[in-house]
C-alpha cells in the first residue's frame, strides 16, 4: 500500500484536474492559476539543484527558460501551425499531440546545451564569479534573440495558441494543463531520483567542501556539467510549456526579473529541499495573483514581505529539510522513488 | 581577583555548552585550562571575550566580573578596549591579505598612546624576530608557525595586559613551540602579563602554568597548582596518557 | 616493485620554491614518516601525490604508472587516499552518506539507470551501501552512521575521516597530522588505531606528523625535509640523534 | 579619422566614468562584507532623484520655500545634502535588512536575495510613488562646448571625467593608507577576529556604506547633469553592467572596479562604432564573459589559495 499511495494520488489529482476543467467546474483563469504553479515548481526546483544542492550562485536561470521558449516555439509554429514567415505546416497539425512531447524534449536538450556556456567556466570558477558569468549569460542569451529579427527580435513571437487549438480539435481536452502537469511530476521525479542517489549527491559533496570530493574520488567536473546542464535543460521545458500557455512570448519577459523569481522560491522554500522549492512556488504563485489588484504596488509589497520573512526565518521555509524529515509520520503513508 | 567567572552557563542555540562553571584568575598569574576537545575550552574563552553569535555562545546563567565589575554587557571591541583583555584565537585567524605589518597595526586601532605603541613594537618583535624579517610580507604566504607568532604579536599589539592564547601550539613543529612558549614565559616574567591558556598538550601546559582547571564536558572537574596536577592519577591517566 | 616512486620531485609557486628535487622511494607495505619544520613543504608533497597540483618537475610513480598531473579523483581511483590537516568531512550528511560518496569511483552505475531506476541501480546502491556499513563495523563507527559529523567529538571525527580513506581501498593511504588537536590520550588509541589498520588492511602508511610519539611508535623510517630539500632520512632512533634535525626541528625540549 | 577616435575615446571615458564610480560602490561593499549589494544600482537612482528633488527645491519649484537661489549655489548645496541624504538610504538598508541577517549568521546568499528584494522595492516604490512620468532634471551648470577641429568636449564631460579620477585617488587612500580602510580589508578577510583587535565592526561596515552611497550619490547627480531624464529603472541596468565591469576589473580590488568600469566603457563605445546599437551590450557582455573564461578571478583580483 505504502508503495502505492504516491502514483494514486498522481492520478487521482490528475483525474480530478482534468474532470473539472472538462466540465468547466474550474474556470480559465484558476487553470491558468494553476498551469503557473506547475511551471514555477519546474522552474524553482530546477534552479534548486545548482543553487541549493551544489550551492552555488546561479541567478541567470531565466535565460535556459528563454531557450527553451523559443527552441519549442518555433519547432510547433513550423510544424504544426500556419505562420506568416515560416509557411504552412510541414506536419498536419493533428499531430501535434504526439508532436508535443517531443518539441519539448528537444527544448530540454537545446537549453541544456545553452547551459554549458556557464557549466565550462564553472570549472575554474566558483561564487560570485560565476554568478557573474550566470548574469551575463542571460543578457547575452536575451540580446542574442532580440538581435535575430526572424523570429520577431525585440517584438516577441507567437502563434502557438493555434499549435493548442489543433490539439483540441482532435480530442476536446484541457491539453495544456495536461501537459502541464505530466511534466511537472516528471521534473519532480527526475531531481528526487537525482539528489537521492549516490551520484546525485555527489553535488552536495562539493557544496559542503570540494577539495574533499575531488580527493575522495568525485568527478567534480563530470558532476559540474551533469548539475548545470540537467538544472538549464529543466528550465528550458518549464520556458516550453510556459510559452505554450501563454501563446505569445518576447524577449524581455525573461530578464534577470524573471531569474530573481527563480532565486525568491529557491531561497524562499530552503536550499537544498525539493519540498521547500515546490511549496515555496505554489505560494510564491499564488501571492502573485492574489495582490494582482495592487498593480505595481504589488511589487513593493511581495520583497517587502520577503525581507520580513527572511528577518524571522533565516533559512527559508524549510531549511534544508524536507516534509518527510519535519513530519516523521508521514514516511509511513508514503514511498516516494 | 583579577577575573573571575561565576557559576557560567552558556548555550549555543539550545544547546547547553557550559554547565555552570566557576574559576578565578589574579594579577600576573599564569591559568591553564586543560581538557578533551568540545569539553568547552574554547567556549570560555570566546565567551570572556564576548564574541558575539554565530559564533559566539549566550550566557544563560552566571556572570563573569572583572576587577569585581560584570563584563556580560559589553561588546567585544570594548573588551579589548577597556579592560585589555586579548584574545589568540584558535585557528590563527590573522588577517591574510594585510602584510605583517600592517596586522600588527591594525591591532593598536583604538589606541592614542603612540609612545608606548612604538615600545610594544619593538616588543613583539624582540620576542618574535621572525616577523620582524617578515614584516612586509603578505601574511597569508607565512608559515604555519609564522602565523601563530603573528596572532600572539597581534594579541599584545592591542596594549593588552591579559592574554587569553587558545591552542598556540596548535599545528607548530617542536622547535617553534618551545620558542613561542619561551616568549611567553618572558612575557609573564619580564611584562608582569597575566595569561590564561588553553592547550591540548597538556602537559607542556602544566609545566608552563602556576595552576591549571581540568574541564570535562562543560563542567570543571578538577583544580589546583600545576604540580597537583601533574601528579594527580586522573590526570595522568585521562590527558597525560601515562 | 616500489609501490611509490618519486623521483626529483619540484615545485614552484610563482617564482617561490616549495619543493626542490624531492625523491623517496615506499616499498609495498611500509610505514613511513614525513616529518620537518612549519612550512618545510611536507603538505606539498603530499598535494603533488594526491593530484592536486602538477608538479613543475619530476616524476611520481604508483604502481608503475606515472600519476604526476592526473587530476585527484582519478589518483584516488588508482589506490591512493589521504586524510588532512584539517578535517575535512562534509559535515552537513550522515557519517554514512559520507563513506557512500566516497565510492563514486566505483558506482556502477550511470545516468541512465539513475533516472530509470534499473535494476543495476538498485544492485549498485544495494552494494555500496552494504560495503560503507562493513567499512563502518571494521572501524567501530556503526552507531554513528546517521549521525552528523558536526556532533561527534574531534578524536572520532578524525577516525571517520580515515575511515572514509579506506572506503576507496587504497595500496597507499596518506595521513596528514592525524594526531593534530588530539590530547595524549586521543594520541595513545590514534596509535593503536593506525598499527590495527596496517596490520588489518596490509597497505602502505605515510604520515606526516609532528608529534613524535607517534612518529616514534609506527613508522619504520623517517624522513626529515626543510625549506623543500631533504636533510636527514633514517631509523627513528638515528633520527632523533641527529644534530641537524636537532637543530632545525627537534629543539632541545625546554621551555 | 583620428579625430573621430579621439571624440570617442572621450565619449567613452565618460560612460567609463559613470560604471567606475558605481562599480566602486559595489566593490567597497563586497569588499568588506562579501556581499553583492544588488541594491547599489538602484541607488545610484536613488541619489538621481535625491539630487532632483533637493536642486529644484533651492530652486524655489515648491510653495514652502518660494526662493530661488543662483545656481551655483544650488549646485554647491545640492551635491553634499544629495551625498549624506543617499548615504541614509543605504546605511537604513543596511540597518533594516542586512545587519539583523548577518546576526543571526544566515547563508551569504539569503543577504544577497535581500539585496536583490530591496533594490526592487526601490525601483518599484519609487514608481508607485511618483508614477510613471518621467523628471526632468533642471540644468544647474550652464553647458560649455569647446571645439577642437572637429573634437568637442563639454564641460560637463570633463567635470565628469576628472570626478572620477578624484574620487578614486580619494578612496584608494582611504583603503590602503588608513588605519580605517585597513580595517575594512581585514573585515573580508575575517570578521570574526576584527572585534578581538578592539575595532567596532558595526562602525567600520556603516562607514563602509556611507562612503559607497555618496560615490552613488555622486554618479546620480553627475549622471542626471548630463542626461537630465530620470526614471525609476535607470538604476538597474546601468547597476548591473557596473556590477559586472567590477567583477571584470576583479572585485574586492577597488583598482579593479576602476579599471573594469572603464573598459565596458571603452567596449561599448566601441561596438557601438562598428555594429547596430542593438548589439551592444550582447557584444559587450560576450567579451566580459570571455575575458572572465580566462581570467577567473578578474583583471586584477588575486585567486584566494585554499589551504589544504
Amino acid at each position: 500500500m505504502r508503495k502505492l499511495t504516491v502514483p494514486l494520488l498522481v492520478i487521482g489529482l490528475f483525474a480530478l484536474l482534468i474532470g473539472l476543467a472538462y466540465y468547466d467546474k474550474i474556470d480559465l483563469y484558476t487553470q491558468s492559476v494553476l498551469m503557473f504553479m506547475g511551471i514555477n515548481i519546474i522552474f524553482g526546483s530546477s534552479l534548486n539543484i545548482v543553487n541549493g544542492y551544489m550551492g552555488e550562485f546561479s541567478c541567470g536561470h531565466a535565460g535556459f527558460m528563454a531557450v527553451g521558449a523559443y527552441v519549442s516555439s518555433i519547432l510547433s509554429v513550423l510544424f504544426f501551425a500556419q505562420d506568416r514567415v515560416f509557411g504552412a505546416p510541414l506536419l498536419p497539425p493533428q499531430y501535434a499531440i504526439y508532436g508535443f512531447p517531443i518539441i519539448v524534449i528537444i527544448a530540454f536538450i537545446a537549453a541544456a546545451l545553452a547551459g554549458l556556456l556557464v557549466a565550462l567556466p564553472s570549472f575554474k570558477t566558483r561564487g560570485d564569479y560565476l554568478a557573474i558569468i550566470t548574469i551575463a549569460a542571460n543578457y547575452i542569451i536575451i540580446s542574442t534573440i532580440i538581435n535575430i529579427d526572424a523570429i520577431g527580435g525585440p517584438r516577441g513571437f507567437m502563434g502557438m495558441k493555434s499549435v493548442i487549438f489543433a490539439m483540441e480539435d482532435v480530442v476536446y481536452l484541457p491539453w495544456m494543463l495536461i501537459w502541464v502537469y505530466i511534466f511537472t511530476i516528471l521534473s519532480i521525479w527526475a531531481i528526487y531520483r537525482f539528489v537521492n542517489s549516490t551520484y546525485g549527491k555527489g553535488i552536495v559533496a562539493i557544496h559542503q567542501d570540494e577539495v574533499a570530493a575531488e580527493i575522495m574520488s568525485v568527478n567534480t567536473n563530470k558532476m559540474k556539467l551533469v548539475a548545470f546542464m540537467f538544472s538549464s535543460g529543466l528550465a528550458g521545458v518549464a520556458g516550453a510549456l510556459f510559452a505554450h500557455v501563454l501563446g505569445y512570448i518576447n524577449p524581455n519577459s525573461f530578464n534577470i526579473l524573471k531569474s530573481t523569481e527563480a532565486l525568491v522560491m529557491v531561497y524562499l522554500g530552503g536550499m537544498g529541499s525539493l519540498s521547500g522549492s515546490i511549496l515555496a512556488a505554489i505560494l510564491f504563485t499564488f501571492l502573485l495573483e492574489l495582490l494582482r489588484p495592487l498593480q505595481i504596488i504589488k511589487w513593493v509589497v511581495i520583497p517587502l514581505l520577503l525581507i520580513i520573512l527572511m528577518q524571522f526565518r533565516p533559512e527559508g521555509i524549510m531549511g534544508n529539510k524536507e516534509l518527510s524529515d519535519i513530519f516523521p509520520r508521514l514516511k509511513k503513508f508514503y514511498q516516494f522513488k | 581577583m583579577l577575573l573571575e567567572i561565576k557559576n557560567l552557563k552558556v548555550k549555543y542555540g539550545n544547546i547547553e555548552a557550559l554547565h555552570g562553571i566557576s574559576f578565578t584568575v589574579d594579577q600576573g598569574e599564569i591559568v591553564t585550562l586543560i581538557g578533551a576537545n568540545g569539553a568547552g575550552k574554547t567556549t570560555t574563552l570566546n565567551t570572556i571575550t564576548r564574541v558575539p553569535p554565530p559564533e559566539g555562545p549566550k550566557v544563560w546563567e552566571g556572570d563573569i566580573l572583572y576587577k569585581g565589575q560584570s563584563i556580560l554587557s559589553m561588546e567585544p571591541h570594548e573588551v579589548v578596549q577597556k579592560l585589555k583583555i586579548a584574545l589568540a584565537p584558535e585557528g590563527r585567524h590573522i588577517f591574510g591579505n594585510l602584510s605583517v605589518e600592517e596586522n600588527l597595526k591594525l591591532a593598536t586601532y583604538a589606541r592614542t598612546d603612540e609612545a608606548k605603541i612604538q615600545e610594544d613594537y619593538k616588543l613583539v618583535y624582540r620576542l618574535f624576530p621572525r616577523l620582524y624579517e617578515r614584516r612586509k610580507q603578505r601574511s597569508e604566504s607565512l608559515s604555519g608557525g609564522e602565523q601563530q607568532m603573528l596572532a600572539v604579536g597581534r594579541a599584545i599589539m592591542t596594549g593588552a595586559n591579559f592574554l587569553l592564547l587558545d591552542e598556540p601550539s596548535m599545528g607548530l613543529a617542536p622547535l617553534l613551540m618551545y620558542e613561542m612558549f619561551k616568549a611567553l614565559k618572558e612575557l609573564n616574567q619580564k611584562e608582569g602579563m597575566t595569561i590564561l591558556l588553553i592547550e591540548q598538550n597538556a602537559k607542556l601546559a602544566l609545566e608552563f602554568a602556576h595552576r591549571g582547571y581540568v574541564l570535562d564536558t562543560g563542567e570543571i572537574v578538577l583544580s589546583g597548582s600545576s604540580q597537583e596536577l601533574l601528579n594527580s592519577p586522573e590526570v595522568k591517566k585521562a590527558y597525560l596518557g601515562g | 616493485m616500489a609501490l611509490l616512486e618519486i623521483k626529483g620531485l619540484t615545485q614552484y609557486f610563482g617564482g617561490l620554491c616549495a619543493l626542490s628535487d624531492f625523491n623517496i622511494t615506499l616499498e609495498e607495505q611500509e610505514m613511513v614518516a614525513l616529518i620537518g619544520p612549519n612550512g618545510a613543504g611536507k603538505t606539498t608533497v603530499f598535494n603533488l601525490v594526491s593530484g592536486f597540483y602538477t608538479p613543475s618537475k619530476g616524476e611520481i610513480i604508483f604502481n608503475g604508472q606515472n600519476i604526476a598531473g592526473l587530476k585527484p579523483h582519478k589518483v584516488t581511483s588508482l589506490g591512493i587516499a589521504r586524510t588532512f590537516q584539517n578535517i575535512r568531512l562534509w559535515h552537513e550528511m550522515s557519517v554514512l552518506d559520507n563513506i557512500k560518496i566516497a565510492q563514486h569511483y566505483n558506482l556502477g552505475y550511470g545516468l541512465k539507470d539513475l533516472f530509470l531506476r534499473t535494476k543495476r541501480y538498485f544492485l549498485n546502491e544495494q552494494r555500496i551501501e552494504k560495503e560503507a556499513l562493513r567499512i563502518l563495523e571494521v572501524m567501530n563507527l556503526r552507531e554513528y552512521a546517521q549521525e552528523r559529523p558536526s556532533n561527534l567529538p574531534y578524536g572520532l571525527q578524525r577516525k571517520v575521516e580515515i575511515a572514509r580513506a579506506l572506503s576507496v581501498h587504497p595500496k597507499l593511504l596518506l595521513l596528514d597530522e592525524p594526531a593534530a588537536g588530539l590530547n595524549s590520550a586521543d594520541v595513545k588509541e590514534l596509535i593503536q588505531l593506525i598499527k590495527w589498520i596496517y596490520d588489518e588492511f596490509k597497505i602502505t602508511i605515510w604520515m606526516i606528523e609532528h608529534q613524535m610519539t607517534v612518529v616514534m611508535n609506527l613508522c619504520q623510517r623517517i624522513k626529515v625535509i626543510d625549506f623543500g630539500v631533504t636533510i636527514a632520512e633514517g631509523t627513528p632512533e638515528e633520527i632523533q640523534k641527529n644534530p641537524k634535525v636537532i637543530k632545525a626541528y627537534l629543539g632541545d625540549g625546554t621551555i | 579619422m583620428l579625430e573621430s577616435i579621439i571624440q570617442n575615446i572621450f565619449n567613452a571615458l565618460q560612460w567609463g566614468s559613470y560604471y567606475s564610480l558605481i562599480a566602486l560602490g559595489y566593490c567597497l561593499v563586497y569588499g568588506v562584507l562579501l556581499l553583492i549589494n544588488f541594491a547599489h544600482g538602484d541607488i545610484f537612482m536613488v541619489g538621481a532623484y535625491i539630487a532632483f528633488f533637493v536642486s529644484t527645491l533651492f530652486l524655489g519649484h515648491y510653495h514652502f520655500f518660494p526662493y530661488a537661489l543662483s545656481k551655483p549655489v544650488v549646485l554647491a548645496l545640492t551635491i553634499p545634502i544629495t551625498m549624506f541624504l543617499t548615504s541614509c538610504v543605504g546605511v537604513f538598508i543596511e540597518r533594516v535588512a542586512y545587519r539583523p541577517l548577518r546576526r543571526k549568521g544566515a547563508n551569504r546568499l539569503y543577504v544577497v536575495i535581500t539585496a536583490l528584494m530591496a533594490g526592487l522595492i526601490l525601483e518599484n516604490g519609487n514608481l508607485a510613488l511618483l508614477g510613471a512620468s518621467r523628471k526632468k532634471f533642471p540644468e544647474l551648470l550652464d553647458k560649455v562646448v569647446y571645439h577642437f577641429g572637429n573634437i568637442t568636449l563639454t564641460n560637463i564631460k570633463i567635470i565628469v571625467i576628472l570626478s572620477a579620477f578624484l574620487v578614486f585617488w580619494l578612496l584608494h587612500f582611504i583603503v590602503t593608507r588608513t588605519k580605517i580602510g585597513m580595517a575594512m580589508r581585514a573585515i573580508s578577510y575575517d570578521r570574526f577576529a576584527v572585534p578581538l583587535m578592539g575595532i567596532p565592526v558595526d562602525t567600520i561596515i556603516v562607514f563602509t556604506f556611507v562612503l559607497g552611497s555618496s560615490m552613488a550619490a555622486i554618479a546620480g547627480i553627475l549622471f542626471a547633469m548630463s542626461y537630465p531624464i530620470l526614471d525609476p529603472y535607470m538604476g538597474a541596468m546601468v547597476g548591473w553592467k557596473a556590477f559586472i565591469a567590477a567583477v571584470v576589473g576583479g572585485i574586492g580590488d577597488i583598482r579593479g572596479a576602476f579599471v573594469g568600469g572603464f573598459l565596458l566603457g571603452f567596449i561599448e563605445i566601441l561596438v557601438v562604432a562598428f555594429f547596430p546599437s542593438t548589439f551592444r551590450d550582447l557584444i559587450a557582455f560576450t567579451i566580459l564573459l570571455i575575458i572572465l573564461s580566462f581570467k577567473p578571478t578578474g583583471i586584477f583580483g588575486v585567486a584566494k589559495t585554499t589551504k589544504i
